[in-house]
């Protein structure tokens, strides 16, 4: 009789393998521990668990196979979570001061440093944007437009930027000490915002998306589904609809979208290559996707500090720092160190109309990107 | 140098290059609308919680009561812009009433439990 | 190199197109602000606009055309959406008075008549059969036929299924008050319904689902889904579900719904064909979706009429009117303008149940008109 | 006359004939079934909310009360039709009764909300 | 004019299909008036009667059939339930005394014991293997092992173990006062657990995964999905994730579950079939399905007494009967039944710990024999 | 005796073999886990309602008022252990964020609720 079926376990579970449940485990342990990005990285952890244990996305029949195909490869996983996102920002504080939208564009630098220096370094061009687009610091976009460039980097690169996103408060702070003067940080910022009319609100999503499609259709279904969900927020009148975004749809599309990474961190590809041998990508995917967060934010302080002198010390440059998107934390660490250098120096409004603008930016240059390198490669 | 680190170059320029137009484009849009559309009502945050300044459950109760009674408002000060004096939920499909009705009953409960 | 990635949003973009994005808006502007059944108007404005932007459900890698795949080709939107329905129809004041039903089958003449006007139109016979559907006044049913008999139709019919019945409260009360005299209106009925035992509430929704598939096996699924979805309500021992099909299944299907449906209102296929010039079938499909709820009302008063003169005077013509499904809002309609005669004139549980009979009548009258034509084409 | 419009005029027959056919037989059923069963219990409406006779948030709140005693009432009088003096959780799988459980705490605290 | 499409209905049903409808009735009557599984048994009975009416899995176009390939096919329903399942299990019981799990394995030579009866009255050894897993006692377990080994006999399998699940505390308590005497059911047993530290009930599902999918791949997905939930329950960090588990998505696939399971138990596979005649193998399933509770019952027993003698009387041999799984009421049974003979007699926490032990065991067994047959067949 | 059940006989000999030594080896692998990894803080039940000795809603409103507790504690008891002392919530993503308030807030109701 043919008990291969028994042995396959151990038949197929290499050193390597072990290994990576090392590593899944690590995932875990961050996420439980430290809570970093709990709520992706213990799937993702335990994705790639399962994916070391035969289940992986590359698997004949393996159930991990059948969300990743229906859900990755369909681009919806992501796109259902930018519905939930969409309809957790309120894009008041922005629409009250447009002109921070160009810290924003200026926390975008990174991705395009990066993408530089992936190629100096050899990279070919589809892996080195979807490496740069770590730089994005947002994870749906990072998703999205390493699917369509270079799938096999996705277990490297959303690890990077969950990862990454869950350490600005420490990644950023010396940066922002380093690069900015006491003087420089003690600036207050007036806020008289202009008040913003319900029709502002609910128009804004319409206009964004038309825009964004225009200019950069390969950033459509994005912009789209944040955009979406943004007007299901703001309609008031479909509060079901709204609500289930941002419950239902956006805690099944975690769960699935976070299985279905951690599931193609097969130690072959993640690794150790029986061909190829070691994965040194591996590494230079987290070193470089590290890069990109501190060139973000090293480019978007100075554009603060540009504004700074362009507006004769009127802006704060430490909310240049939150254009990088990662919202909100990025604004509130910005409000908060102005705070700690002066208990009355409050730039939280300000700095959250940067962070929802470093939003927008970022699946913007996600598009551009896109486009771009498809038109290339 | 590389030819792809040639072509990386060019698409730095470029996407810089769009990124920043397609903001400034948006600065303009957003400035304009907020001219324009001025303010009969005021947008009434919407029900559900918006991100900024949350700190610890505290402040998550506090904001929870606020949203219930913006809620609340929200539910009355909602227009029925209907020509006839119909209730709004005369006008809406069967299912549909199922869910307005729900809601309210939940904003009911809400504002309930937390007065 | 090859930006057409980044130039394609404005090469294919049209003035037709600019159109469809201010119809998209117009809906979405019902919606919000008429209160026009937001649910899914905004939903199908919102898609409406991404059609015309290059993400149509006839755009190869759009995801709106994979939910478009996954939902409507399969029917499954609709069903989902009834089987909520149904868990949240009370069917006991129809059980109380069953003669009530009749009203419901005279309130779908208004399918058929728009059919036979349709025809006579020119419209080739799928067609006028979807165009009639609208008389359903059932937004499900609608869909259901119509994506079985003519697809490229969607779009129109269900705008107008759905922007119509939000427009019974204005539709209605003139005919009512043109065919009937105040006399009539004036008539009260006795309310003494027998009382429905559990037994019956719970056997009912089988007994409809059985007796349905045999006489009209093509409403099967849409009266299986109803019934379904009112099983779990009735049963009171699986409250779970029927939440769930309350409220996940039924916001999440909706939400699909219309965004799929409005991704088929492109430009050419909505407005303007580059080669067989503008739609006029679009304005003809919104002007014969009007007649057809003009003619359910009309038939049936009428009918209303005849049992009010059958029955020696006992029955009271205003509840012919909630005949047509429209569930509820045709039902407390016909109740509010008997108040209206007269402050003590309570015949809301008999329009009630008319109304339920016009829900089930509905469905039956789509599947009957869906198998038929289905074995002529 | 369009061969399609006398097609037609043969569906309307035919249609509305079947669907008032179908309706009476559904009319007969109906009262068939109602003399039947007769009353032992009558059917308590289910704790989901019904659609009719629903205006505004107060009548909403009222009603939340209402299926919240409704409901409440309900889980007890559900009869336990076990031989074994057995509560009806003991007879449910693992997570059946997770939900089950759950519900009833659900139920006690609408109950207890609104009381 | 062709209407074979509303004869269609009629042509086609035969007297077999109208005694299908009463058999789905009657599973309809046993979850609502006996609330046997009614979350199971009412979508099941309900699909039955679709199933008979032209909407089986198997007919073409018919809804439910999308449903079956989308989530029968693909295994995925009773795995998402899995997930739910494991988020509402406390393991602690078992860690704090881990040679309970013993009384687990021992509750699983049902499955077996069935197996070789099935093959001795000439059942195919997959088929026979299909009906031994209802000894599993553990509904999606069944489901997947069948899907895999003998779809055909889904209907009577699933009707059978969650049927039968339902009638535990009507099958054991007779077996127990048979197989125990009153002395042995007075044994007390001391309760002084380990601590379980968090490390641990995290880690907990994380080793079980691993281990078990080594030894048991065909395994591997069920214990994998079930421990997925676990460690969601027990992060406590994730608390959407682990709500969403329990309650959207177990929901959503328990009704799908259901109706899929239902819908193939068309006439010619559940009872009579045209070219072989009466399906006497589904009266067969449901006796040998009975035999295998009844065999589980008598094995975990004597496995009990046999720890009551190895320890010299420190074991109650009750809790030898909640090794079968069918948690948790197997367990709560033989706490009653330990009360009733001695009101100050808890062995409540013991009982649980073996009962969780019996789901393990179940799941592994399930997957064992999976493999093997697998190698065979 | 047919071949079919000399293999049934191979399997079950085989099978409850292998099922022993797995769970034999789940047993050791507990014991040196509960034994390896030390009290250092006892595992607090997980918010989400356990499954065991659940009778009736009464029990169910018990359990669900202990919950509500014991939930309120564990938030106040998890380990923020975050170099910077940051709230937890400062080093989420958006909708994380959102998640996590919205939880607090619910834990916040729920304590509110049954205090
Ligand atoms: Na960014
Ligand atoms: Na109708
Ligand atoms: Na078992």
């Amino acid at each position: 009789m043919d008990l291969s079926g028994l042995l396959a376990g151990f038949a197929d579970f290499t050193w390597a393998n072990a290994l990576m449940l090392v590593i899944g485990g690590a995932l875990i342990y961050l996420a439980i521990a430290k809570e970093y990005e709990p709520v992706l990285l213990l799937p993702i952890g335990f994705g790639c668990i399962l994916a070391n244990l035969g289940m992986s996305a590359y698997d004949e029949e393996s159930f991990l196979r059948v969300i990743y195909e229906a859900g990755i490869e369909t681009e919806l996983l992501p796109l259902l979570i930018f519905i939930g996102v969409g309809a957790m920002i309120d894009f008041r504080p922005l629409l009250a001061q447009p002109r921070m939208a160009l810290l924003g564009a200026a926390g975008q630098f990174g991705i395009f440093g990066t993408l530089l220096l992936a190629s100096a370094l050899g990279f070919p061009l589809n892996e080195a944007a979807s490496i740069g687009v770590i730089g994005a610091i947002d994870g749906p976009t990072a998703i999205f437009v390493t699917t369509k460039l270079a799938p096999h980097l996705l277990g490297p690169i959303a690890v990077a930027a969950y990862s990454y996103m869950s350490l600005i408060p420490i990644i950023q702070p010396p940066i922002m000490r380093l690069m900015t003067t006491r003087r420089e940080r003690l600036i207050r910022m007036d806020y008289a915002p202009r008040p913003v009319s319900r029709l502002t609100v609910v128009a804004f999503p319409i206009v964004v998306t038309v825009i964004v499609s225009l200019i950069a259709p390969s950033a459509a279904p994005l912009i789209a589904a944040l955009m979406l969900g943004n007007i299901l927020r703001e309609a008031l009148v479909v509060e079901r609809l709204s609500k289930a975004a941002q419950n239902e749809i956006i805690n099944i599309a975690t769960l699935f979208l976070g299985l279905s990474i951690g599931a193609t961190m097969t130690a072959e590809r993640f690794l150790y290559d029986p061909v190829t041998g070691i994965q040194w990508q591996t590494l230079m995917v987290l070193g470089l996707g590290l890069l990109a967060f501190v060139v973000d934010t090293v480019a978007g302080l100075l554009f603060g500090k540009l504004m700074a002198f362009a507006t004769g010390g009127k802006v704060n440059p430490l909310i240049g720092a939150c254009g990088i998107s990662a919202f909100p934390m990025a604004g509130r660490l910005s409000a908060k160190m102005a705070l700690e250098e002066d208990p009355d120096n409050f730039i939280l409004m300000h700095a959250m109309g940067a962070n929802t603008a470093g939003q927008l930016a970022s699946v913007i240059a996600g598009g551009v990107l896109l486009a771009i390198v498809t038109g290339m490669v | 140098m590389s030819d792809t680190f040639i072509q990386s170059l060019q698409i730095t320029a470029l996407g810089m290059g769009l990124v920043f137009a397609a903001i400034i484009l948006l600065w303009g849009l957003m400035a304009a609308m907020t001219a324009l559309f001025r303010e009969r009502d005021v947008a009434p945050s919407p029900p559900v919680p918006s991100l900024e300044g949350r700190g610890d459950g505290n402040e998550g109760k506090a904001r929870a009561a606020a949203i219930a009674v913006a809620t609340a408002i929200a539910a009355q000060r909602q227009p029925s812009a209907h020509p006839l004096p119909e209730p709004p939920t005369a006008i809406v499909s069967a299912w549909q009433l199922g869910m307005r009705t729900r809601q309210m009953s939940q904003k009911g409960n809400l504002g309930h439990r937390h007065r």
